[in-house]
């Protein structure tokens, strides 16, 4: 038998009257990539803050390298030897890269600490992750994915016994990912132990040794070897027998003749810092995908159609009315809502309740001459709760005690609940970290918000899976344009996928060599490059080569 | 038990209920226990005249507090209100002394503070200034511009002009009786008017809030107007009650009594959370403590040590409290 | 306006001949260091009487003030000492006082209600220092040099002061040429004026302020740029008495002179006047003396020294 | 360009640096500005002899805005040094004065200060209460207890403790080699080691500092006892140029003068971004300001108002600045 590095008995915490964990027993030996699974809310992420030391459980041990504790402080679980990526990113927005990969772990000379070291320690670490920015600059002024692949690379550092990854991969595109799934399969074949937790099932069949399902906090499912079919998770996390899975829930007939209706949305040559010109339409009911690398720009178009982003350029027209939006409150006057990717810092409110943080736009049209209708507040959040299948459904409780995909339902049902009167709906990565349960949910109300009320549906995805079940029609940017696009029955991950990486491949394929030199170098110009190199948004298609020096 | 609960579980008998207010003001627990010890002590804390003193001096800083405290929810902070409090009762009192009528003497003052209000509010939110530097800044210019334009004391109003001050409605005093409109007006927009979960929103994440399409700009502007307002609102009040006001010394250091009434009743400086009824707590707490510490003839350097030590056992109190954001 | 409200009080309830057991003394200007004097002799004084003395925490705040007054009239404290911070402010709290049958003195001026006063004319010790600087320049300097004066105009008092020390100053030694008057009535904010002044004006020749202990902090920015202790074309002056300013008189530095109160004669007054009043005196109110002390006057130095221990 | 390329690229010629310097720290602008406008206007600003007068001033305020910043930096804030430095001269004084030797007398003035931070640092950091709060507690409370214990101005110190204040190393004041020093210490501190990564780990997140292994409650206690400290030093120092303290006015409004200089140095009140050559730039300000005008012959409520005006006009230009965190 295998030694075991990593323990838990018993592990229960409640918060409240809800009990989270619940007498949770796992077991991770060396060597093996252990998928936690679960539904949104099951308790992963308490049970992986436990072992971070985030806050101590009710009962129960947590054994790491033969020492048993009741309870672990940050510093004592990082000690004991266990690296961890919890899901709501702990990066210094203020620090640089390097700053953020060693804090708490400074490398230090003489009493202070050895810049040029940690620099050059970064810029092979980043390597590893393929991320694209540079050991130097501000974590502030990165894209949520290289924040992730930096959170990453912090993880990595330590010399750990036991890494936890809590949904790595949800603000990842498929190359990072990709990049991502080497690492750890790099660190099982070094014998670490590792618990993964992901939503995505297409991850647990690569990467996953053995898997335990949580449900309502407790174990439900348990299986210590590979080679599960994925009919049996989806059913050990509903707890029952799934639905019959279609290929495109929202009951739209994927037709090649799309689109039928007139243009919703038209953008014309559409250009901004970083990207474009891009010119699309967006039909009456159609839903259309944005695909690319992370970086390629589509968060910046989906700002600057949302008037969050200045535009150097370009018309934006919805429906006949020409639209120009320097405000996000003007392009919601124009019918336009925008759900932003970086939850955390664009969507939540965590000290306020759920309704509060799901209503919060839709207050003042539910309001009678000046007073809030709160009877019907709660009947529009009731009805919202329950069509995202928020768990729990309760008004009052501040966002902040979400589980990270609640919380995502709660900035989604912002805008699609039946109060708002949208023409043109922008989604940013809508289901990231949602369970895969309510992502059908959540693809059936966007579908019926397009199929019923005529919407047009612009949205970014990184996940190719929720491209083909999602978009009639989908867009692949790369470098700030459209490059391609594909509809119909050429909508497949696999086409998708190789379409990224032509596009990566023959629009920029010199910055990123140029960039990576710069990284092993360590040179001092690697700032003024990385600026390049992120405007451009390329970034390596294939694999990073092994062993940095 | 822990803290959270209570924001989890709603009580459904009286007790629970009045268990749940406690947790959540927990400045109740410890006024109730000030005001009895002062009442056993001096047996004349809860005199029908004291109780009407405290009121009446707790009024101007309830009617301050009020708006400060939205302010400080949305995620800004005036300190400029001590000299606004001198400045639009110099202008009130100069306008009734002048022979003009109480209304337009009171209004003239409150034009005067709302324009101190306008230039807080357009350099922290449109210009994205630090309100505290500029409110800082507001508070040495205004007051030196009080002084400069009334450089000598002001006083004789005149009869009508005391009406504000001094008039009885059903028995309470006039300032009384408007402070409790402000909180009443204050609770009520709070809890019941979108713009009130818009400046809840704002306080706890703008960006977000941009997002969601609130006018980040306008809702705290607004509110350093009505902040500005309501301090001349104020000081018209002290010059009527005192029928004189005196540019160098009228809302000295009411800055920081306004600040420390709103942090004290449970709204926390970093914005987002915080009550009106925990306001009035604050309020109350500041105004029995100076009467009680007077009434007890504690010796004047005690009284400051009892007074500093009592604000921090005051808001270690109230920190044991959940934050409230309704 | 005395004599009517005095003979009220003491025909009142709370007034029964001597019987006085307590007395308020509110003196609003906690931070100088003259307060803890006139508490510890006006309590000893009261002392003496079986009187028990009670003080105010106003903090130098005409609110707080206002409140506190307000609490002693609810409280019935039976007679109060008050020096009002801004006198118009005061009239109505002094009035209900007196309706509420206490005995109302007020320190440092005289208000339309009240039983009496206890009366010492800022403005005089201004005078007195602004004159002898003025005689000290005709004699020393001729009549020429360069004169800075520390002010107060925040409140009544320091600007009563301030106006005594000029206009007699200014009246007396016209040849004197007026270089700056800069607010300032502590020694930190008076010493960082002082430096900036002396940088313009190096030969400063005489400093006047409206406290000594402004004063003191010139007396040393002057030392700081260069000045002899004892340098004898240099002229400080202040007005309080207090205890540093004393000994630097009384060392015969160039800090020359000081507008001083005996701390004793105002604890009597502050005892004194109300139990002259609730006697039923015909004439209770005080007038307490200031004087201006100089290097000579070494016996009434060491009398107020003695009386600040 | 916009202000994140800044951030990016790194000038390489001298006048790009120069331009990047004065973009991080746009107060140098205004500063110079100011100077040369006092220069021009009264001829005698930029003596030798004035600017060693604004230096001395200027070097106590430097020795607390330092361990101030940091404290900011790190989400805290201290009101209370105002007292503490009133209780550091007392104590420092009072030894001195009985005799004891200079340096003896200096520590125990200091170690008073460190007792008022340690209070300071255990209510805030691992209480958790509201640092506003407390400290605003603690300024009233110290005051008292410095008045009671020191009722009477301390002066007479003998020559021993003059040198403090008065000596002159290498033809520099004592305070100044003093305030240079903490500037430096303070700089390097923030920079170069990781404690000083940790402070702004600590304001800019403290949740993600806490799971990085960071004591997120060790280092702003430190940071409180350090501000104690030198504010008691501050103390000691103005009592030994003054040879003399007084309990009631010693240090009064000081607490808002350091924070004041803090923030107009590009330190945010939030936490987690600053720079002490931003601090010291504010000092300067503050410093350069009111000897200018005090060197105008300005009267006093112009003053006033003209100082007012500045902190505003700073903070606007110190503003368009982007935050740093080296
Ligand atoms: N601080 C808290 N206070 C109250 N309840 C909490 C708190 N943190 C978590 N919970 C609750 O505990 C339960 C488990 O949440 P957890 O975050 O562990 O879920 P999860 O399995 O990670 O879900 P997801 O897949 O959505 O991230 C949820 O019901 C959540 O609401
Ligand atoms: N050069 C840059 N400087 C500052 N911020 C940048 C820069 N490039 C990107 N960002 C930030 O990163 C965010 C995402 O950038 P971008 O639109 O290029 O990514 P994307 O294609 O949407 O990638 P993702 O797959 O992460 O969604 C933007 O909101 C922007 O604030
Ligand atoms: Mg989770
Ligand atoms: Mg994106």
């Amino acid at each position: 038998m295998t030694q075991v590095n990593l323990r838990t008995r018993g592990l229960s915490k409640s918060f409240g009257g809800v009990r989270a964990l619940d007498g949770v027993d796992l077991t991770v030996p060396t060597g093996q990539v252990h998928a936690l699974l679960g539904h949104n809310g099951a308790g992963k992420s308490t049970l992986i803050k436990c072992l971070g030391g985030a806050f101590p459980p009710d009962a129960g041990t947590i054994e790491v390298g033969g020492t048993s504790y009741t309870r672990l402080s940050p510093r004592e679980s990082i000690d004991a030897g266990m690296a961890i990526i919890f899901q709501s990113l702990s990066v210094v927005g203020a620090l640089t890269v390097t700053e953020n990969i060693f804090l708490g772990q400074e490398r230090v000379r003489y009493g202070r600490i050895d810049r040029r070291a940690q620099e050059e320690a970064a810029a092979g670490l980043l390597k590893r992750v393929a991320a694209i920015c540079s050991p130097r600059d501000r974590v502030a002024e990165l894209p949520l994915g290289q924040r992730q692949l930096v959170e990453i690379a912090k993880a990595l550092s330590r010399r750990a016994s036991v890494l936890v990854l809590d949904e790595p991969t949800a603000a990842l595109s498929a190359a990072e990912s990709d990049a991502l799934a080497e690492r750890v399969e790099d660190l099982r074949a070094q014998g670490l132990a590792i618990v993964y937790v992901t939503h995505l099932l297409s991850e647990v069949e690569r990467l996953a040794d053995a898997v335990t399902v949580l449900r309502d906090g407790r174990v439900s499912h348990h299986s210590a070897v590979a080679g599960h079919s994925r009919r049996e998770l989806v059913e050990a996390i509903a707890g029952g027998p799934p639905e019959q899975t279609r290929e495109n829930p929202g009951g739209h007939p994927r037709e090649p003749a799309w689109p039928a209706g007139p243009p919703r949305l038209a953008v014309e040559a559409l250009r901004g810092p970083g990207f474009g010109p891009v010119s699309l339409t967006v039909a009456e009911g159609e839903r259309v995908a944005l695909f690319g690398l992370i970086g390629s720009g589509r968060t910046r178009l989906l700002e600057t159609l949302f008037g969050r982003r200045r535009t150097t350029g370009g018309t934006i027209r919805v429906g006949d009315r020409t639209v120009t939006a320097a405000r996000p409150a003007e392009a919601l006057a124009a019918g336009i809502a925008l759900v932003p990717a970086d939850r955390r810092a664009q969507g939540l409110f965590p000290g306020l309740g759920a309704q509060d943080n799901a209503l919060l736009p839709s207050i003042r049209p539910l309001a009678r001459t000046g007073v809030r209708a709160l009877r019907a507040e709660r009947r529009v959040f009731g009805a919202l709760a329950e069509a995202v299948g928020l768990r729990p459904a309760r008004p009052r409780l501040p966002a902040a005690a979400f589980s990270g995909g609640n919380q995502q339902k709660l900035v989604l049902g912002r805008w699609i609940n039946e109060v708002r009167q949208l023409d043109v709906l922008l989604l940013d990565e809508p289901t990231q970290g949602v369970d895969v349960g309510a992502r059908q949910e959540i693809y059936r109300v966007v579908s019926s918000l397009a199929a019923d009320r005529g919407a047009a549906v612009l949205f970014a995805s990184s996940d190719p899976e929720e491209v083909v079940s999602l978009a009639d029609r989908c867009l692949i940017i790369a470098a700030g344009r459209v490059v391609t696009e594909f509809s119909g029955p050429e909508l497949t991950e696999g086409a998708l996928l190789s379409a990224v990486h032509d596009a990566d491949t023959s629009t920029a394929g010199t910055g990123t060599g140029a960039r990576a030199d710069a990284d092993a170098d360590a040179d001092a110009d690697a700032d003024a490059e990385g600026g390049t190199a992120r405007t451009s948004g390329t970034s390596t298609a294939t694999p990073p080569a092994e062993g940095a020096p | 038990m822990t803290a959270a609960d209570s924001a989890l579980t709603r009580p459904r008998v009286p007790l629970a209920r009045a268990l749940a207010v406690v947790r959540r003001q927990p400045l109740i627990v410890v006024l109730t226990a000030m005001v009895l010890a002062f009442q056993l002590s001096t047996g004349s804390f809860l005199d029908p005249a004291n109780l009407r003193g405290i009121a009446t001096d707790a009024a101007t800083l309830a009617i301050v507090a009020v708006p400060a405290a939205l302010l400080v929810i949305s995620g800004y902070l005036d300190l400029s209100v001590g000299s606004t409090l001198a400045l639009g009762g110099l202008v009130a009192g100069r306008l009734a002394g002048q022979g003009q009528p109480p209304v337009l003497a009171v209004a003239g003052g409150l034009a005067a503070g709302a324009a101190v209000g306008v230039v807080n509010g357009f350099l922290c939110c449109y210009l994205g200034l630090s309100a505290f530097v500029v409110t800082l800044g507001m508070l040495t210019a205004v007051r030196g511009l009080a002084q400069q334009l009334f450089p000598l004391p002001l006083s004789g109003f005149g009869s009508g002009f005391a009406w504000l001050g001094g008039a009885r409605i059903a028995g309470v005093a006039a300032p009384v009786v408007i402070a409790a409109f402000v909180l009443a007006a204050g609770a009520l927009f709070l809890a019941l008017t979108p713009a009130g979960r818009h400046i809840f929103a704002i306080g706890v994440n703008r960006e977000a809030a941009h997002l969601s399409g609130i006018n980040i700009r306008r809702i705290p502007f607004t509110l350093f107007v009505v902040t500005g307002t309501a301090a001349a609102l104020a000081g018209a009040i002290k010059a009527s009650v005192l029928d004189s006001v005196v540019a160098g010394t009228s809302g000295a250091g009411f800055e920081l009594t306004v600040l420390t009434a709103v942090l004290l009743g449970g709204v926390a400086l970093t914005g987002g959370s915080g009550s009106i009824p925990g306001v009035l707590l604050g309020v109350l707490f500041l105004g029995s403590l100076q009467n009680g510490l007077t009434l007890l003839d504690v010796p004047t350097f005690w009284q400051q040590i009892t007074q500093g030590t009592a604000l921090v056992a005051g808001t270690a109190l109230a920190y044991f409290a959940p934050s409230t954001a309704r | 306006s005395a004599p009517p409200s005095a003979s009220s009080s003491a025909s009142g309830p709370a007034s029964g001949g001597t019987d006085l057991t307590e007395i308020g003394l509110d003196y609003p200007f906690t931070q100088l260091p003259l307060y803890s004097t006139l508490v510890k002799l006006s309590t000893a004084a009261a002392k003496k009487h079986g009187i028990s003395l009670l003080t105010t925490n106003d903090g130098a705040v005409a609110d707080t003030q206002a409140t506190n007054l307000h609490t002693w009239v609810a409280r019935k404290v039976p007679a109060i000492v008050s020096f009002p911070m801004v006198f118009e402010a005061t009239e109505p709290i002094a009035k209900a006082a007196l309706d509420a049958g206490l005995i109302w003195v007020t320190y440092g001026g005289s208000l339309e209600h009240q039983s009496a006063d206890i009366q010492f004319g800022f403005r005089k010790g201004g005078t007195l220092l602004g004159e002898a600087a003025a005689k000290w320049a005709e004699e020393e300097l001729g009549g020429k040099g360069k004169v800075a004066f520390l002010t107060d105009n925040t409140i009544e008092l320091g600007r009563e002061r301030t106006k005594g020390m000029v206009d007699a100053f200014t009246k007396r030694a016209p040849g004197v040429d007026v270089v700056a008057r800069e607010q300032a009535i502590d020694p930190d904010s008076a010493l960082a004026r002082t430096n900036a002044i002396l940088a313009k004006h190096r030969d400063l020749n005489i400093l006047l302020g409206a406290t000594d202990a402004a004063a003191y902090g010139g007396y040393k920015a002057l030392q700081r740029a260069g000045r002899e202790k004892d340098d004898a074309e240099t002229f400080v002056g202040g007005q309080d008495g207090s205890v540093p300013s004393l000994q630097a008189i009384e060392q015969g530095t160039f800090y020359r002179a000081s507008a001083a109160l005996a701390p004793d004669d105002l604890a009597n007054a502050i005892v004194g006047v109300p139990r002259a009043v609730a006697a039923g005196q015909a004439n209770p109110s005080a007038q307490v003396p200031i004087t201006l002390v100089g290097p000579d006057d070494t016996a009434t130095i060491d009398d107020l020294l003695a009386q600040n221990a």
